[in-house]
């Protein structure tokens, strides 16, 4: 741990680097922090501040839980969703990140298409299901779809806000040293744009667990969100608790991932 | 790039074929729309740059020395005048501003126009390691620009602009944050690699001393909106010793003689 | 002397036309209650609210949720029905077949062998209503593939041949057959099936049962009125209309779902669902359950025995 | 228009201004360009490239909006959902910024609270009404409480993407002219993270629409959601269409609003 | 502030009571956990600057005069050693880089750390104005700092730094990047400020005309990992003339000996 330094004491040394190990060691005990929320509702099913019938206490559901995983249940239904969710989430994030980098570099791109993005955004996914259902079918490329609408447009504008944040001495430099329209979006106003990119990346990868627990609603016999939705149907609560826990688990992790992309790739940043 | 190259330009051999950079009656202003106001940065400046020349810009702060010389990069429009730039290659720039890349490292930095030409892995190691070698950051080549101290990133600065070897060099005071020593041996290492090259070197400065120790001829510019006043010869031969020079009266003559000019309409 | 307040949570649907009818018309007032119609979403929802208190009264459906919350101790006061389908066709709530289904030859239930099939959900009335109609054709719901999707999807999906067959309820049927989307394959599957039934929360209705009788014969006066030809009524049209944000043209000659005169519920009905929900093993308890335990009769007798000295 | 300068010419200062001028012609020009998507739609629908069943002509939709107008009956709709609209969000979005800027500024606050958000966000929204709905009841509540939860993440993120992206230099110079911990939220944090700031607030008004949409599809007798919801259950496609239009527009009005606002808060950026 | 006030040091009047600023055997060094790698700024640096003392750094780049003034101002953490300051006010610190804040205009830029403090608008707007009289910006009073020069930028910096009267100022190359003209008006103008109030200034400069301008005493640094290798004394005495100055001997044996100090270990 302490290596040798010519004009350093060990002492120095193990002072110098104890801020970096205890901020890995922070972090890794933060990542337990959620459970304290599992507590508190625990706590709150025990003494009977929440309503049982409705909301098991946290160690009920793990029962349930239990029994679910040893029948292999659950997996199935896990590798549906993430499947869906992998899908979905490329589909959507790589031309939203193209887009916003064409979009924010090149002023003509912005003012044609800006608006019609600006447009397309806000119309509601819900109402035009049937549309998609209609284009897409009634099968998983329908939701793939789903997911990769909700997710383009978080990437597109988080990669367009980045890129418009991009200091101009990059693109000066960019130009001077003779980047191509192309090398300029990849060298420079990608790297650049990472920071956003990666907000971008963690809220796409949240909002994709959301939107597939909605879209498994609808056509589907697998997949978590189907689980909940079967479960909550025929009232079974826990089960249906079992579901819930295990798509947010599933997105926490998936942004604790992207977290550690992103110290990996943002290396110049704070974290 | 806006700048003008016409083709007769290029083919040299004319009376005036050595004059690689020509700037007549150049007009730049910035327009602030949101508060209706203009700022003139430069008006009606003249100079021409020959083939091989080492010419210093000096001029007053915010005269618009960094505005001309972006111009001549092609990174900002004239207003009006005209700018004839004749070379194969685009100038290289080296920014007043910290102009280094925060996602490369030291190496990535310096190696970055090299890398989009496409030039070999191994050869871009090789010049990377001179260049890093003379700016003595050899040691750095790993670390990212913010473990640098400012007169280290600017250095990066200068070997990126020289790694890729083109005809034309703009430097905004490319030495500004270094100490007198490390200024010295670049100074030099400036001189070398010009003499060598035969490159066209314009390089803004605010010390007199510099500028009498590099150049060929200095041009001073007015306050803002700043306008060339005046085109000195250096007459002192090369190489030049620093210490020397100052022993001669000509040194100070026209020391003075600059001073004497930026001083005339001081800006406050 | 203060109007006792009522709560009551329904879904925009012609099914709960009584209430909107009621509501707009002045019965409740006429029966001395200041009643509140706020919108819900599905049957777990209303149970839910019902049971905690949240608000005291609503109608649902019947479905595996509704038994199983019943037996997970989630209680409501069941008082009366809500609506159950005609015994004539046409049926509000036809099995439709996909207008190029129905090119490619499939024009009988058991052509549906193999063939996808719109359900709007595992636990509820459409699962039901369809199985009956498969009955017609000697299938089950196993040997059809089941595709959840709510009804206005099956009109993409009939488009786009992404179901042979689906699940339908008006006035939605009536629009697939107007675009050539579909036809009603079958429709006397579900004759006299009882669809849900109105609620109260358990305290309310021991604390106010006044309050609760006064509610049903207002809801009974409104019934019997639409059951004996007041759909025919403009203004009921505009009220509904109102509601359910259905055009009038729109709701004019379709088929709706009625109550017996009295409100009673027909359990014979329920328990053949119950029975269908548990062979599917929807159901998380054993043998039938103790729906009499939840079910008063005794305040819709009142509220009948009320309307009746009007 | 042409002011005098001392040192320009009119011919100067003409095309001195003549850019801005262009720009700012271009970007009202571009305000229409969604215009271009409804051209699109209507030849497709006119050469039966795709089903008028379900895509009725923009012109087709056009009259029956116009009936609508003319009862007024769509007013009513639009009062409702915008009300609810600007309650969630403002309720989501307030929290969403402190909250983001107190995390991107603490160290400590981050680690412990950053992941209890992360485990938070992609818990399915449509999965937890049941609760909303028992906690918040049936009413305008719940609806304002789901469109806050849905802008309070996206706030949440950007702000505090925002704010790590800050140079530290900024800090140290509040630092160093004696801030306060308020101070330095207040005067340099939220300022220097205004851009993210206002690519969330983007991106927020969208999701807003997005979500009421959803929502009003749940339990509202009012709201151009339910509008939309009531057409869909009737296959009347055409009005259908006219909310779908509606509330695109509603939310593409509000990202133009905002823009305008970020133009103005945020001068010294490229927009 | 992870500086010690030990509570003695603030009541003066004991035999060392003129010493303002400390350090002690100071050590800083910076750890960069993903590679592993340890990068020595400041190995054991001592020096001690007394009330109103001016007091110049110079040192070749990146040999740690920038960190050293940094833990100076509390931004930096030390590995070990002992740093005392004594004053009733924090230090004011002028940072090398460009650190004028983009969302405020030049007169806000400069109000920034009185508007902290509550100060009267009126009180701010006359205090703002004589420093942009001071530092020539008065015609850029509303420019928003993307519209300045480089030099522009460096002097509103040094304004800020100025605006609220602190006891100890810090300041890091604050006229590298302006004219030889400007910085002499400046040079003056703090020189005029420091006389009048008294201030403690601890100044970092490459020039080393400018040190022995300005400096009652020059420390130099070695290179990375910088010591002090000399603490030379400054003989001229006030008001002091550039020209007249360079006639004195003195002058050229200290900047034979700066000049000297430096050389002696040349970091590449
Ligand atoms: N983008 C811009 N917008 C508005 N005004 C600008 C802009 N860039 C420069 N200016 C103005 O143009 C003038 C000249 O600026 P320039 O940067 O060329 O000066 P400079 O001679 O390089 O000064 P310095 O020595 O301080 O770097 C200044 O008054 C400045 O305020
Ligand atoms: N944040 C940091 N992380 C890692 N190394 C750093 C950091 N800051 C400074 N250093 C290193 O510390 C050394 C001293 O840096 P410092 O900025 O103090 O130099 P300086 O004397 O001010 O140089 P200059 O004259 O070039 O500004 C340099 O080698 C630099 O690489
Ligand atoms: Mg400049
Ligand atoms: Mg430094």
């Amino acid at each position: 741990m302490t290596t040798a330094h010519p004009s350093l004491s060990p002492d120095e040394i193990e002072r110098l680097k104890a801020p970096a190990r205890r901020e890995r060691i922070y972090r890794i005990l933060s990542y337990f922090s959620p459970l304290l929320l599992l507590l508190l509702w625990e706590v709150a099913a025990q003494v009977a501040l929440i309503d049982r019938r409705f909301f098991p206490p946290p160690s009920a559901i793990a029962g349930t839980a239990w029994q679910m995983i040893a029948s292999l249940e659950l997996f199935d239904h896990i590798g549906a969703t993430l499947r869906r969710v992998w899908v979905g989430y490329a589909m959507g994030a790589i031309p939203g990140v193209l887009l916003g980098l064409i979009l924010g570099l090149s002023a003509p791109a912005r003012r044609v298409l800006g608006p019609i993005f600006a447009a397309l955004y806000p119309v509601p996914k819900i109402a035009i299901l049937p549309l998609i259902l209609l284009i897409f079918g009634v099968g998983d490329a329908s939701k793939f779809v789903v997911i990769a609408i909700g997710v383009f447009f978080l990437m597109f504008y988080n990669t367009l806000g980045g890129v418009m944040q991009i200091p101009q001495i990059y693109l000066d430099v960019a130009r001077n040293a003779g980047a191509t329209k192309f090398q300029t979006f990849r060298r420079v106003a990608l790297p650049s744009a990472l920071p956003s990119i990666f907000t971008g990346l963690k809220l796409a990868a949240g909002s994709s667990f959301i939107i597939i627990a909605a879209a498994e609603f609808l056509g589907a016999r697998s997949g978590v969100g189907f689980f909940i939705w079967a479960s909550w149907q025929t009232f079974a609560v826990s089960r249906m608790f079992v579901g819930i826990v295990v798509i947010s688990a599933l997105g926490y992790l998936t942004i604790l991932a992207l977290e550690a992309l992103e110290r990996h790739f943002v290396p110049w940043a704070k974290h | 790039m806006n700048v003008a190259v016409p083709q007769e330009g290029r083919t040299s051999g004319s009376a005036e074929a050595a004059s690689v950079i020509e700037v007549r009656n150049l007009v730049k202003a910035f327009y602030d729309a949101s508060g209706d106001r203009i700022t003139l940065a430069a008006t009606d400046v003249n100079f021409t740059v020959r083939r091989g020349e080492f010419v210093c810009i000096v001029g007053p702060s915010g005269c618009g020395k960094t505005t001309v010389l972006r111009i001549l990069a092609g990174l900002e429009q004239l207003l009006s005048g005209e700018v004839r730039i004749d070379s194969m290659t685009q100038p290289a720039m080296v920014f007043q501003e910290a102009s280094v890349f925060p996602w490369l490292t030291v190496s990535q930095n310096v190696a970055f126009p090299l890398s989009l030409k496409g030039v070999s892995a191994q050869k871009q190691r090789e010049r990377v390691a001179e260049l890093l070698a003379l700016t003595g950051l050899t040691e750095f080549a790993d670390a990212h620009p913010h473990q640098l101290s400012g007169g280290m990133k600017q250095r990066v600065s200068v070997a990126r602009a020289l790694v890729d070897d083109r005809d034309i060099l703009l430097m905004d005071e490319p030495f500004g944050a270094l100490d007198e020593q490390t200024r010295l041996t670049l100074q030099q290492e400036l001189l070398r690699i010009w003499e060598r090259t035969g490159k066209t070197v314009v390089f803004i400065t605010h010390s007199v001393d510099e500028a009498l120790t590099l150049a060929d001829r200095v041009l001073v510019m007015s306050p803002r909106p700043g306008t060339m006043v005046a085109d000195l010869l250096v007459p002192f031969e090369r190489p030049r010793d620093v210490v020397e020079m100052r022993r001669d009266k000509r040194f100070w003559d026209l020391t003075y003689e600059v001073w004497r000019l930026l001083a005339a309409a001081p800006e406050h | 002397q203060e109007k006792p307040q009522i709560e009551f949570l329904y879904s925009p649907f012609a099914d709960y036309a009584p209430f909107f009818v009621a509501k707009e018309l002045g019965y409740f007032d006429e029966f001395g209650l200041d009643v509140t119609l706020s919108p819900k979403s599905g049957t777990a929802e209303t149970i839910q609210m019902l049971a905690s208190g949240n608000v005291v009264s609503g109608a649902a459906t019947w479905g595996a949720g509704l038994f199983n919350s019943i037996n997970s101790g989630a209680t409501v006061t069941i008082v009366a029905t809500l609506a159950k389908m005609p015994d004539t066709v046409p049926s509000p709530s036809p099995l439709m077949v996909s207008e190029q289904a129905w090119q490619d030859g499939i024009r009988d239930v058991k052509d549906l062998k193999g063939k996808r099939v719109g359900i709007p959900g595992p636990g509820g009335f459409g699962l039901y209503s369809v199985a009956k109609a498969l009955e017609k054709g000697g299938l089950t719901v196993d040997d059809v593939e089941a595709i959840y999707l709510p009804p206005p999807a099956t009109a993409a999906a009939f488009a786009n041949g992404g179901l042979e067959a689906g699940w339908s309820i008006e006035p939605f049927a009536l629009q697939l057959e107007k675009e050539g989307l579909g036809r009603r394959l079958v429709e006397d599957h579900t004759f006299g099936t009882e669809l849900g039934f109105i609620a109260f929360n358990n305290e309310f209705a021991v604390e106010n049962e006044d309050a609760v009788v006064n509610f049903l014969a207002a809801f009974l006066k409104a019934a019997r009125q639409l059951d004996n030809g007041g759909w025919q009524d403009e203004k009921i049209l505009d009220i509904v209309s109102e509601y359910t944000g259905t055009e009038k043209e729109t709701l004019k000659g379709i088929a709706y779902t009625i109550r017996s005169e009295d409100g009673s519920i027909d359990l014979t009905s329920v328990r053949e669902q119950e029975e269908f929900f548990r062979e599917r093993g929807a159901l998380e308890y054993e043998g039938p359950i103790d729906i009499e335990s939840v079910y008063r009769t005794d305040l819709l007798e009142k509220a009948n025995a009320l309307l009746a000295q009007q």
